[in-house]
């Protein structure tokens, strides 16, 4: 608790938790500025996890037709256009019609991974762990569903998975038990199963341009250095690392960003804090509380019976 | 926000502080049950507490009914919570960890402390046997009511809904206050007006408290406590109030004479609780709709920090 | 003493017996987790194949169990590809064992207004009939050939597949043989 | 990649190649120069160093422009277009430019609408007789090898470049005009653009650095469509770009195998290996028909050997020299037996019979309707695909049965739906758009009917044998006699594609497989079924099937599969050394002369005779490659020079002049010839056009119309709309407008809008982005509409079908359709349904066309432009 009251670099349980089968933490860096927007990224994550389609609606926002990570969408694509450099100095177009050129920013978003992950603390069960990779899974096999780590993400990243359930899943035939979807909560997990066998994660294998690098978190951070050094000595504008500073809210995250624009631009928080960094002060908080209630409670005896 | 400035995304795209108006953090996925669980949780608490000190005074009619009161929403509580599990056959890995990091893991645990605690000593009062282990049992209950009631506001305060989250200093306060409340209305309908002398007080006080609390937790959240004067949040709010402030008004002009008036003002206080509990359940989805919440506030700590 | 051991399991017991208090770690594991293994190493053998959309001809693994196809990714030995694909090379599964995916044959008889059901050898022998009929109703003998039969397709098949098209239809003196290479 | 630029135009890389493009942004990522020319911002210029928006269809403008810039700034690299190109080489002196004929070039006939090429000959060069009739209908990239050319080395050049009627002067004069402000006003881009990139591509070209182009559908699809890739040669042949590493002119395809299926060709027009078929006019006899395309030098002089060898492998021991080798066997072509020609047949009823295999006209040809109708009046249609496509479904499920012009109880068309198998469910190659052969095995066995191609030929194939043995009609003994037999294994009899592929690679008379086609005799003793996949089996080893690592071997990797020709990776990588033999740098070093080995070296496979030196001089009466000088590196050319100046093998000129699209609002800035006068028009009454450029009536479709791809969908959308993964993507049509274009006509971002031609009239959803540039031309803004292709009726996600819009105007080589420029109205809301719908098309063309009658253009091309 005391770890979580002060963030650190490195997660509560690992690697301690896992003695000698503990394993480097791995992580993703995704470099939004190599980044085509193909979406190979999801449609291999939903190919390795068999996830199931879940609806195809045109929004219209872009070439965006996925809109935001859930329990179907692990992988998540971000469009957006702009009349922005893509360079400070030039570059880009300059067509007389417009006054501005334009940009066109693609993100592949995914969850961070926290090291002080707001979903893992929160969830009741210990279905959400950190892995010996240092990762945060959902255990599919031990999830009730209570949807506790969905409000919980300072990303929402986590939601609910509403689609029936598979034929092989049958609910039990008992009433309040007798729930006919899925409920479970699902996530990336930067293919676990995948990384016990040695392979690298379905997304980051697909994708065409390398803008989803997989590795030891380490070994990330030191490459996202070198290329922000060479974005901003190539001028790029807005170019900026997100997640990757172990000192933030959540403790850096185990799958971070180049961006080339500020995170809210992408739908993401300019300045997330794990809920359970306050634990501590919350629970001081609610003891008085508790106390005070048992002395107002006594209060009202005062005065006599009726 | 993203208003379509000249119609094309690409403005959209360069204007957007967001993306295209989208949530950041996901909504609660729960459901209508678990407002409903806040009241029964906080009248369970509370009616142990309650309970305990008609007790000790020696208000027999006061402290039975208070303890079936307890009991009764001990049994109704836990099964609010399992019918809002999207897994309810496994409501019983709450109990496979137990982590001081998540409010809902140390509530399921309380609530299982609380609940058998609570019924044990309801079965044994009504079968009139066992008495050292019914005290025992009341003793535990009355230990755990406090926690119990006011751990749920901890529970949502524990996230990363912003209306939530920054108001998680006054949310136990606020729930405590309310089961007081509630516990102190029930018992003043359910017990003759000249034996709920400590229930009305309960009643009128709790409510005051929790009106100003509600008031002053709303001032405190500033931008973010906006969301309490709109839509649902707003109106059962409004609801609360007016229900709670009326409730109260009646047990104490007219609940010690009239037992009508008790069972009047007694209802509509309950019913105000209910209300408030709502209001708080449904801000926290619209602070999680409108990405303006995580936005602005996160921005201007940002820009702080420089 | 079977309770016992499952009670020695019980991640409440583990959380505080085996250094993980906070039961965020390796308490919180399930043995499912534990024991979870990728399915492509379980598969029964592995078909090296290539992409079938583009002609950028990306290289794929083909992961095969129980005469079922449970993988397709990408194969990193490939020059071109080093292992990557697109988003249509990445769904070549789904493509491969869609919903709307068609196994029988479908027979729709002049002016008919449903299909019908119909054996793969009739069909086969109803199509030779018919190229036979149009064929002898329809020569240009000086020119060798038949105008009122056409072929149509080849770029998205094999090399193989187009040389035995050309070469029936080159055979049949069928010359309208055309493909998406005009399209 | 080892490009310092590279030039994207007319494609989409990043979007419709995506895996390819990771080499383009590597080489970003080392600093070069990433170009992208096109109308549309799309996620290639979301990557590009630099972006140039033009008018789509003026590519020609663009380039030209270019050429100009090269020539007079003097950025030409001079030894490489001195030794290497036709530069040098003297034209006849009859011969007039476009340039001073108000854009016709000498030859034109009027009234047959054809060029003929006599004067665009080499001086002094007796054109051949057939030289007036160019190949027809050849592929692009293949056209033109030079098989009219008469003997020998062209017999009048000047290597000063100065005289008048060099090929390097006709250059220089007929560009003169293209001027960056002509570029400007054509193409709408910014004069800075062009002129951005004209310097970049001048600045990374020369001995140290070398620029590339990339292109794919959206240069093809033009009635110009060839001419827009001839005048990226001329760029790269006067900078020198061509055969060296990095440079290039790359053709991106967009199918598996679409370049095996042009190379093994389901074409009318050829036969394996770019053979011509025969025609209706010419080649009487073997003899005759090799006299007629054999080339004087090069590897085209040895044509009779690979036709032979094509006949032994087709009719084995029944093809002798006595009987011509079954020559006769051959079916003849007229000029245009192409698909378009066959749709229309169809349309009249003179074709009876259709096989579409993996292919969906219902959806992905153009004029939708003309092709639905046309299936109509089939008396038997077979379909083979993964599903249920609309070309299988048109009788009941199509917009000619929504409006109530075709309806089910009208069609007598019979037809069989028949499940085809995927790539993991059958062995096989596709030839990738690197002419690289790579081999896939069969994973699993196909389900239920499910079948191969290869399966349904072959037992097509044996059953229609079988009904025919007994005949004794001289027009079977062709499919008799034809070589069927191929061993077949497993319970459905599935047939051996190695035995396939090895046929195709070919034998000698011992059976023994044939290592490469410098083997291949004429005399009977050899056969194979494509020559220039001669010795993808050498060894009896399936080479295309090779999957060494990459990691274990060079960058060229060339035991990764096969490329054709040779598993050489780089044609004409001679041109990577100066003629000497020498690199021309370091830094771009490939291919060298090894002085002490007495031969070609380096790290590819060399694309010359391994030992024939340098300095090299041909007898005059040297024939076939030995007619090639050692310092001409283009040995397919019959004079082994890069042709700037294309004598022979095109319709429409023998350089890239700029001509407007069939359809556009503008008139030609240059020339009173607005279009390309060659290009072939549809006659049939369900094609007709928009009235263009000033005509009256062009008001009623006043905008330019442009088509194409998504990365999340493939084409006609037969294996992506039925996908739930890819589906859920790109989930609706879609159509993309200007915000001033979306105020101008009252349309708003995410509601519908109807686009109309004169054709038909679509809806689709309205994204309303920047990316859809408007184009300031003439002084005139003008927007363009966007419409990606790959909906029709049927699947996951279903919407109107973009190619229901287009007409039928084809480029004059290769027969291929104008899809990427063209003109439309866009009006805001869904279209009308049923009979509304052709009511709405129908009254608005001939309020448009009654218009037109007032005031016509007549063009000197033609008499009537459309």
């Amino acid at each position: 608790m005391s770890a979580l009251a002060q963030p650190t670099g490195s997660p509560a349980a690992w690697p301690d938790t896992y003695g000698d089968e503990a394993k480097p933490r791995m992580g993703f860096f995704t470099d939004t500025s190599v980044c085509i927007g193909c979406k190979a990224c999801e449609v291999a994550c939903k190919e390795w996890n068999l996830i199931p389609e879940d609806g195809r609606l045109w929004t219209g926002e872009s070439y965006d037709n996925t809109s935001e990570l859930g329990a179907n969408t692990w992988r998540h694509v971000a469009f957006v256009e702009q009349r922005k450099p893509l360079k400070l100095d030039g570059g880009g177009e300059t067509a007389e019609l417009d006054a501005e050129p334009l940009r066109w920013l693609m993100e592949s978003d995914v969850c961070k991974h926290c090291t002080h992950a707001g979903c893992l603390d929160v969830c009741p069960t210990g279905s959400l762990f950190r892995t010996e990779y240092g990762t945060v899974v959902v255990q599919e096999d031990i999830c009730n569903g209570c949807g506790y780590c969905v409000p919980a993400c300072p990303f929402g990243v986590l939601d609910k998975r509403h689609l029936p359930r598979k034929a092989d899943d049958a609910p039990l035939s008992l009433p309040l038990l007798g729930k006919k979807e899925d409920g479970r909560v699902w996530k990336c997990t930067l293919c676990y199963d995948r990384l016990k066998g040695g392979h690298e994660p379905a997304c980051a294998k697909a994708c065409p341009t390398d803008s989803i690098q997989f590795g030891p978190l380490d070994e990330l951070r030191e490459r996202a250095d070198q290329r922000l050094e060479k974005l901003r000595a190539e001028r790029w504008n807005g170019a900026q690392l997100y997640g990757r500073d172990p000192d933030d809210g959540v403790g850096g995250f185990g799958a971070f960003f180049l961006l080339l624009d500020e995170p809210e631009v992408y739908g993401l928080p300019p300045d997330p804090v794990v809920p359970t960094a306050h634990v501590a002060e919350m629970w001081r908080n609610t003891a008085i509380a508790a106390a005070a209630m048992l002395v107002g409670v006594a209060a009202a005896f005062v005065g006599g019976r009726s | 926000m993203s208003h379509h400035h000249d119609g094309s995304i690409t403005a959209v795209g360069t204007q957007m502080d967001s993306y295209y108006g989208r949530p950041i953090v996901k909504e609660p996925v729960w459901q209508p049950e678990i407002p409903f669980y806040f009241f029964f949780g906080g009248l369970a608490g509370a009616s142990g507490v309650l309970h305990a000190f008609a007790g000790l005074v020696g208000n027999k009619t006061l402290a039975r009914r208070t303890l079936l009161i307890g009991a009764a929403a001990d049994i109704v509580g836990p099964i609010l919570l399992v019918s809002d599990l999207g897994r309810p056959e496994r409501a019983l890995n709450m109990f496979r960890v137990f982590k001081v990091t998540s409010p809902m893991s140390v509530g399921s645990w309380v609530l299982l402390v609380s609940g058998s605690a609570s019924n044990t000593a309801a079965a044994l009062e009504l079968m009139g046997k066992l008495k050292p282990v019914k005290v025992a049992a009341e003793f535990v209950s009355a230990l755990a009511g406090p926690p119990l009631a006011t751990y749920t506001g901890t529970l949502i305060a524990d996230t990363s809904i912003p209306v939530w989250h920054e108001a998680r200093h006054e949310l136990p306060w606020l729930f405590g206050a309310s089961a007081a409340s509630s516990a102190g209305a029930a018992a003043a309908i359910a017990v003759p007006v000249d034996e709920a002398g400590p229930a009305r007080r309960l009643a009128i006080g709790a409510s005051v408290v929790t009106l100003g609390l509600k008031e002053v937790m709303q001032r405190r959240l500033g931008f973010v406590g906006e969301v309490y004067e709109k839509e649902e949040a707003g109106s059962y709010g409004r609801i609360s109030k007016l229900c709670t402030g009326a409730g109260a008004a009646l047990l104490a002009l007219a609940g010690k004479r009239s037992r009508a008036a008790a069972v009047a003002g007694g209802s509509l206080v309950l019913a105000g609780e209910v209300a408030l509990r709502w209001s708080v359940f449904r801000a926290g989805f619209q602070s999680a709709r409108d990405p303006r919440y995580v936005v602005v506030p996160q921005r201007e700590r940002k820009a702080a920090r420089g | 003493m079977e309770p016992l051991k499952t009670l020695s399991r019980w991640p409440l017991l583990r959380q505080f017996r085996d250094g993980d208090p906070l039961g965020l770690g390796q308490a919180a594991q399930s043995e499912r987790s534990r024991n979870l293994k990728p399915r492509i190493d379980e598969a029964d053998h592995t078909a090296r194949s290539i992409c079938p959309f583009c002609a950028v001809g990306c290289a794929q693994l083909v992961y095969v169990k129980d005469g079922e196809v449970t993988q397709i990714e990408g194969d990193p030995a490939s020059p071109i590809s080093r292992g990557r694909l697109c988003p249509k090379g990445a769904a070549s599964k789904n493509m491969h064992d869609g919903p709307l995916r068609e196994y029988k044959v479908k027979y729709r008889r002049p002016y008919g207004t449903s299909w019908e059901e119909l054996s793969l050898d009739d069909a086969m022998d109803m199509i030779a009939d018919r190229i036979i009929e149009a064929r002898a109703a329809d020569w240009d003998e000086q020119n060798r050939r038949t105008m009122s039969i056409a072929n149509l397709g080849g770029a998205t098949l094999d090399n193989e597949e187009n040389y035995l098209i050309k070469k029936l239809c080159t055979g049949l003196g069928i010359v309208q043989v055309e493909n998406q290479a005009r399209i | 990649m080892n490009s310092d630029c590279i030039v994207i135009m007319g494609s989409n890389m990043a979007e419709n190649h995506p895996v390819g493009f990771q080499w383009v942004m590597e080489a970003r990522e080392r600093g070069a120069e990433v170009i992208h020319v096109d109308p549309r911002f799309t996620r290639t210029s979301a990557m590009a160093t630099k972006f140039a928006g033009i008018r789509a269809g003026t590519d020609i403008a663009f380039l030209g422009g270019i050429v100009n810039y090269i020539l007079e700034h003097g950025r030409w690299f001079d030894e490489y277009v001195k030794s290497y190109t036709n530069a040098p080489v003297i034209i006849d002196d009859k011969y007039v430019d476009a340039e001073d004929a108000d854009g016709l070039f000498s030859g034109w006939d009027p009234e047959k609408k054809k060029y003929s090429n006599e004067t665009w000959q080499y001086m002094g060069m007796e054109a051949k007789a057939s030289a007036g009739q160019p190949p027809k209908g050849e592929q692009s990239g293949h056209g033109g090898h030079g098989g009219g050319l008469s003997h020998g080395e062209p017999p009048e050049e000047d290597e000063t470049l100065q005289h008048p009627n060099c090929v390097f002067q006709i250059l220089k004069r007929h560009y003169k005009r293209y001027t960056p402000e002509f570029v400007s006003e054509t193409c709408g881009c910014s004069v800075e653009d062009f002129l951005y990139v004209a310097e970049k591509l001048c600045e990374n070209s020369g001995r140290e650095r070398t620029s590339a182009f990339a292109y794919a559908v959206g240069w093809t699809q033009h009635t110009f469509g060839v001419q827009m890739i001839r005048a990226a040669c001329v760029i790269q042949l006067l900078l020198g770009n061509i055969g060296r590493p990095g440079g290039g002119i790359m053709a991106l395809r967009g199918h598996a195998s679409i370049q095996g299926s042009t190379d093994i060709p389901t074409l009318y027009n050829i036969l394996p290996g770019y053979l011509q078929m025969k025609h209706t006019d010419d080649a009487k006899n073997l003899k005759e028909y090799i006299e007629e395309n054999t080339a004087p030098g090069g590897w085209w002089a040895k044509l009779d050997t690979y036709i032979v060898s094509l006949l032994k492998a087709w009719w084995g021991p029944f093809a002798t020299e006595a009987n011509d080798y079954c020559f006769d066997y051959l079916p003849r072509i007229d000029d245009d037996n192409s698909n378009y020609w066959t749709v229309q047949q169809m349309l009249q009823g003179r074709v009876k019979g259709y096989i579409v295999a993996g292919e969906n006209p219902a959806v992905g040809s153009s004029n939708g309707r003309v092709n639905r109708l046309a299936l109509s009046k089939l008396d038997w249609l077979v379909v083979r695909d993964l599903v249920e496509i609309e070309t299988a479904a048109f009788w009941y499920d199509s917009p000619e049965v929504e409006t109530g012009e075709l309806s089910p109880e009208q069609i007598g068309t019979e037809v069989f739906f028949m499940p085809a198998s995927t790539h993991v469910e059958k062995d096989g190659s596709f030839t990738n758009t690197q002419r690289l052969l790579q081999w896939h095995f069969k994973a699993v066995e196909p389900k239920e009917d499910c079948r191969s191609e290869l399966w349904f030929y072959y037992h097509l194939g044996k059953k229609i044998r079988e009904k025919l043995k007994e005949s004794q009609e001289d027009r079977d003994k062709p499919i008799l006699e034809l070589q069927w037999h191929y061993p077949t294994s497993g319970q459905i009899e599935e047939p051996s594609a190695e035995a396939v592929i090895a046929e195709i690679s070919g034998r000698d008379a011992t059976g023994q497989a044939l290592a490469a086609y410098k083997l291949l005799r004429a005399d009977g003793t050899t056969s194979c079924g494509c020559w220039i996949y001669c010795g993808v089996y050498a060894e009896d080893e399936n080479k295309a099937a090779r999957k060494k690592p990459h990691w274990e071997q060079n960058y060229t990797a060339l035991e990764w599969a096969w490329a054709w020709p040779a598993n050489r990776r780089l044609l004409y990588n001679r041109a990577s050394a100066d003629p000497d033999g020498k690199p021309w740098s370091e830094r771009k070093k490939l291919v060298w002369w090894d002085d002490e080995q007495k031969k070609w070296t380096g790290t590819d496979t060399p694309d010359f005779e391994e030992e024939k030196p340098p300095d090299y001089v041909p007898d005059d009466d040297a024939e076939g490659p030995d007619a090639i000088r050692g310092d001409h590196p283009f040995i397919m050319q019959a004079d082994g020079r890069g042709w700037l100046f294309v004598p022979q093998g095109l319709q429409d000129g023998p350089m890239p002049t700029y001509y407007e699209p069939h359809e556009s609002p503008f008139d030609n800035p240059l020339y009173a010839q607005r279009a390309n006068p060659a290009r072939q028009v549809s006659t049939v009454d369900e094609d007709p056009y928009n009235p263009v450029a000033n005509e009256p009536g062009a008001d009623e479709y006043p905008f330019v119309m442009t088509t194409y791809r998504l990365t999340e969908h493939h084409t006609a959308g037969g294996m992506t709309r039925f996908t739930p993964y890819l589906s859920e993507l790109q989930p609706a049509m879609f159509v993309e407008v200007h915000p001033e274009l979306a105020r101008e006509r009252g349309l708003t971002h995410g509601e519908w809008a109807t686009i109309v031609t004169a054709r038909s009239a679509i809806e689709a959803r309205v994204l309303v982005t920047d990316r859809m540039r408007p184009v300031k031309v003439d002084g005139r803004v003008t927007h363009q509409v966007g419409l990606p292709y790959h909906w029709g009726s049927r699947g996951l996600t279903t919407g109107g079908s973009a190619n229901d819009l287009l007409h039928l105007a084809l480029d004059p080589n290769v027969h291929i359709m104008e899809t990427k420029g063209l003109t439309c109205d866009i009006q805001p809301g869904r279209r009308p349904k049923g009979a509304a719908l052709a009511e709405f098309v129908t009254s608005k063309r001939d309020r448009a066309l009654r218009a037109r009658e007032t005031a016509p253009r007549v063009e000197p091309g033609s008499e009537r432009s459309t």
